[in-house]
């Protein structure tokens, strides 16, 4: 049981970290302000959201995890909220952007 | 090298970088944020000590940390206390240069962004 | 397992170093505003990592205050952005 | 393992903090500035102090950063100004000079520390048991050094009104800061009607687990602060005037709290701030409860500012 959890964590912290280099690379890559924001909000929520499943079978508590999932939770949230600002905020200043 | 000496160390140069930045930053919202990684540098070099002073099952010293924490808290008001007094500054004159002689006002757009 | 974990943790911090690298440059403003973001989730990412290598269960509250502050941190700077491009505006001086 | 990351650490820290000062842009310098605050809280944990780690990620990245950047929204049009003020080579080289001086001989005190290092934690631990709590952080702020807590939440309520002094006449008495608009119905007044609820309910719950754990009345309050903040920043609602009375009277709440129970100990306990025996845990919490509505009204209310707006008499 404990070695398929171990491998459970180690195949999503993975695949969040390859989440996180994607969000890196379409960040060099992406020729302006919107593109980098649709790859910085794809990988970070989709990263984030891995390593937090990763780690679920390593919290001591059921409140341990209640927060890791709220934590995840609120950042999707905030995450969406904040990119939809910056998005406005850049299309009211170069409204061909 | 250990953690503690590793981020004295790391301080160390925070406190030297900040403090030329306080000097050589014309604009005194530099030189407010200049003077918060000069502070920030002190926090972590007694915080290092702090560490240093690990015993009786704590990681670190608690005396220090708190005193950190009281710290972090009075230089958060006075960064306000300093915004707030450089706002009055700029409503009151129109401009926040501290030079003894008011230089003629550039437009904003003179340098390119 | 521990080992692992911290891997994970230097090879997220990484990332975001480099991705900080290049949104600090610009040239807008947006991209900017992006830094708080991006190291927000990073830095969360990071350190609840962290947190299960050293096994520090109360790291998950730092993690759950940073999300709630960067959120907010992230709010104040497209409220500044805003106001200063409003003045710009009102001056003439909007590029 | 561990040495690489806490290097990688230091190294990302130090490369933030020179853009912090040399970027050319102030808007720039303070989006370094909160990246740099997020990091430290990450130095924090590694050296094992979560209590600093939690007050950094409150206060440091979050409330500094939203303070910073208002101003800098406001001080726009002074940049270019200042740009021309640049000092010259010459002055620039001395500051390099004096701050390398300054670096190189802290450096040899921080090689010179002595070994082993003197520390108060064995102090702590032989007398936390007689506190009642758990958390030797919490101990020291609010049992063995308590006066310099009781003196810190003075200096805050110093500080707001040094802040408040700047009114102009015709604003005093007024409220604070700008006025905030917003669309009512738009994604900002969204985020700051689900946002609050849910920042209070942990704000308590990191007040609460500070008897025992890390956390504490600082970064819980500071949590209240950012979600009223957030509420105005979305304008749906205002600063209170600042002649309210019962704000006036919830600033200094907390600190005449603090007295009095201080002033009690004298009596009962033999000396100022000391509890009596057994009732120590009670009195910490009594305490902490006045002050923690008290430091989210100041230290939200300081990022606000001084009055600004002409009241109409």
């Amino acid at each position: 049981m404990s070695v398929a959890l171990n491998v459970l964590t180690v195949v999503a912290v993975v695949a969040g970290a390859f989440f996180f280099l994607a969000g890196t690379v379409g960040l060099l890559r992406f020729p302006d302000t919107l593109t980098r924001l649709h790859a910085l909000t794809k990988a970070d929520n989709l990263g984030l959201g891995l390593v937090v499943l990763g780690l679920l079978p390593h919290v001591g508590s059921v409140l341990a995890g209640i927060k890791l999932v709220a934590i995840w939770l609120l950042v999707l949230l905030s995450g969406a909220v904040a990119s939809q600002l910056i998005a406005r905020a850049t299309r009211q200043r170069d409204p061909d952007a | 090298m250990n953690e503690a000496t590793l981020f004295a160390l790391c301080a160390v140069l925070l406190v030297g970088a900040g403090l030329y930045g306080l000097i050589v930053n014309p604009h005194p919202l530099r030189k407010i944020l200049a003077f918060n990684v000069v502070g920030s540098g002190v926090f972590l070099l007694l915080g290092a000590i702090a560490r240093r002073g690990a015993g009786a099952g704590f990681g670190g010293d608690p005396v220090p940390q708190a005193l950190l924490i009281t710290g972090i808290v009075v230089a958060f008001s006075a960064t306000a206390l300093a915004v707030a007094l450089l706002l009055r500054l700029h409503d009151a004159a129109g401009s926040v240069t501290l030079a003894s002689e008011v230089p003629p006002k550039v437009e904003p757009d003179a340098g390119s962004r | 397992m521990a080992d692992f974990l911290l891997a994970a943790s230097g090879f997220v911090l990484l990332m975001v170093a480099v991705g900080l690298a290049r949104i600090l440059r610009g040239p807008g403003d947006a991209d900017r505003m992006m830094a708080a973001q991006l190291l927000g989730t990073g830095g969360i990412a990071a350190l609840l990592l962290l947190g299960a290598a050293t096994g520090e269960d109360a790291v998950v509250d730092v993690a759950l205050t940073l999300a709630l502050l960067a959120a907010f941190a992230s709010i104040a700077f497209v409220k500044a952005a805003r106001t200063a491009s409003r003045d710009e505006a009102a001056t003439g001086n909007e590029k | 393992m561990m040495e690489a990351l806490n290097a990688g650490l230091a190294l990302l820290l130090l490369a933030l903090a020179v853009w912090t000062i040399v970027a050319r842009d102030a808007f720039a310098a303070v989006a370094g500035f909160i990246a740099y605050g997020l990091l430290l809280t990450l130095a924090w944990v590694q050296l094992s102090g979560v209590d600093v780690a939690l007050t950094e990620a409150a206060i440091g990245g979050g409330l500094t950063g939203a303070l910073l950047i208002g101003a800098v929204g406001r001080l726009r049009d002074t940049e270019a100004t200042a740009r021309v003020e640049r000092p010259k080579a010459l002055t620039r080289a001395l500051a390099a000079l004096v701050a390398g001086a300054v670096t190189v001989a802290l450096a040899l005190c921080v090689l010179t520390l002595p070994d082993p290092a003197p520390t108060l934690a064995p102090d702590v631990a032989a007398n936390i048991a007689a506190t009642g709590v758990g958390n030797p952080i919490t101990a020291v702020l609010l049992a063995f050094r308590a006066m310099d807590t009781l003196l810190e939440a003075i200096v805050l309520v110093f500080a707001l009104i040094g802040v408040w002094s700047l009114a102009p006449d015709r604003a005093w008495g007024g409220r604070p800061g700008v006025r905030h608009v917003a669309d009512p119905n738009g994604i900002l007044a969204y985020i700051a009607r689900v946002l609050p609820p849910i920042g209070i309910i942990v704000g308590m719950y990191i007040f609460w687990a500070g008897a025992d754990h890390p956390g504490g009345k600082f970064q819980g309050a500071t949590i209240l602060a950012a979600m009223w903040l957030l509420v105005m920043m979305a304008g749906l609602t205002d600063a209170p005037p600042i002649s309210r009375a019962w704000l006036r009277i919830g600033l200094v709440a907390g600190p005449l709290v603090f007295i009095a129970i201080g002033l009690a100990g004298a009596v009962t306990a033999g000396a100022f701030l000391a509890y009596p025996d057994g009732y120590a845990k009670p009195l910490i919490i009594v305490i902490e409860l006045a002050l923690m509505p008290t430091l989210a009204l100041i230290l939200a209310l300081l990022l606000v500012g001084a009055p600004q707006r002409t009241i109409q008499r």
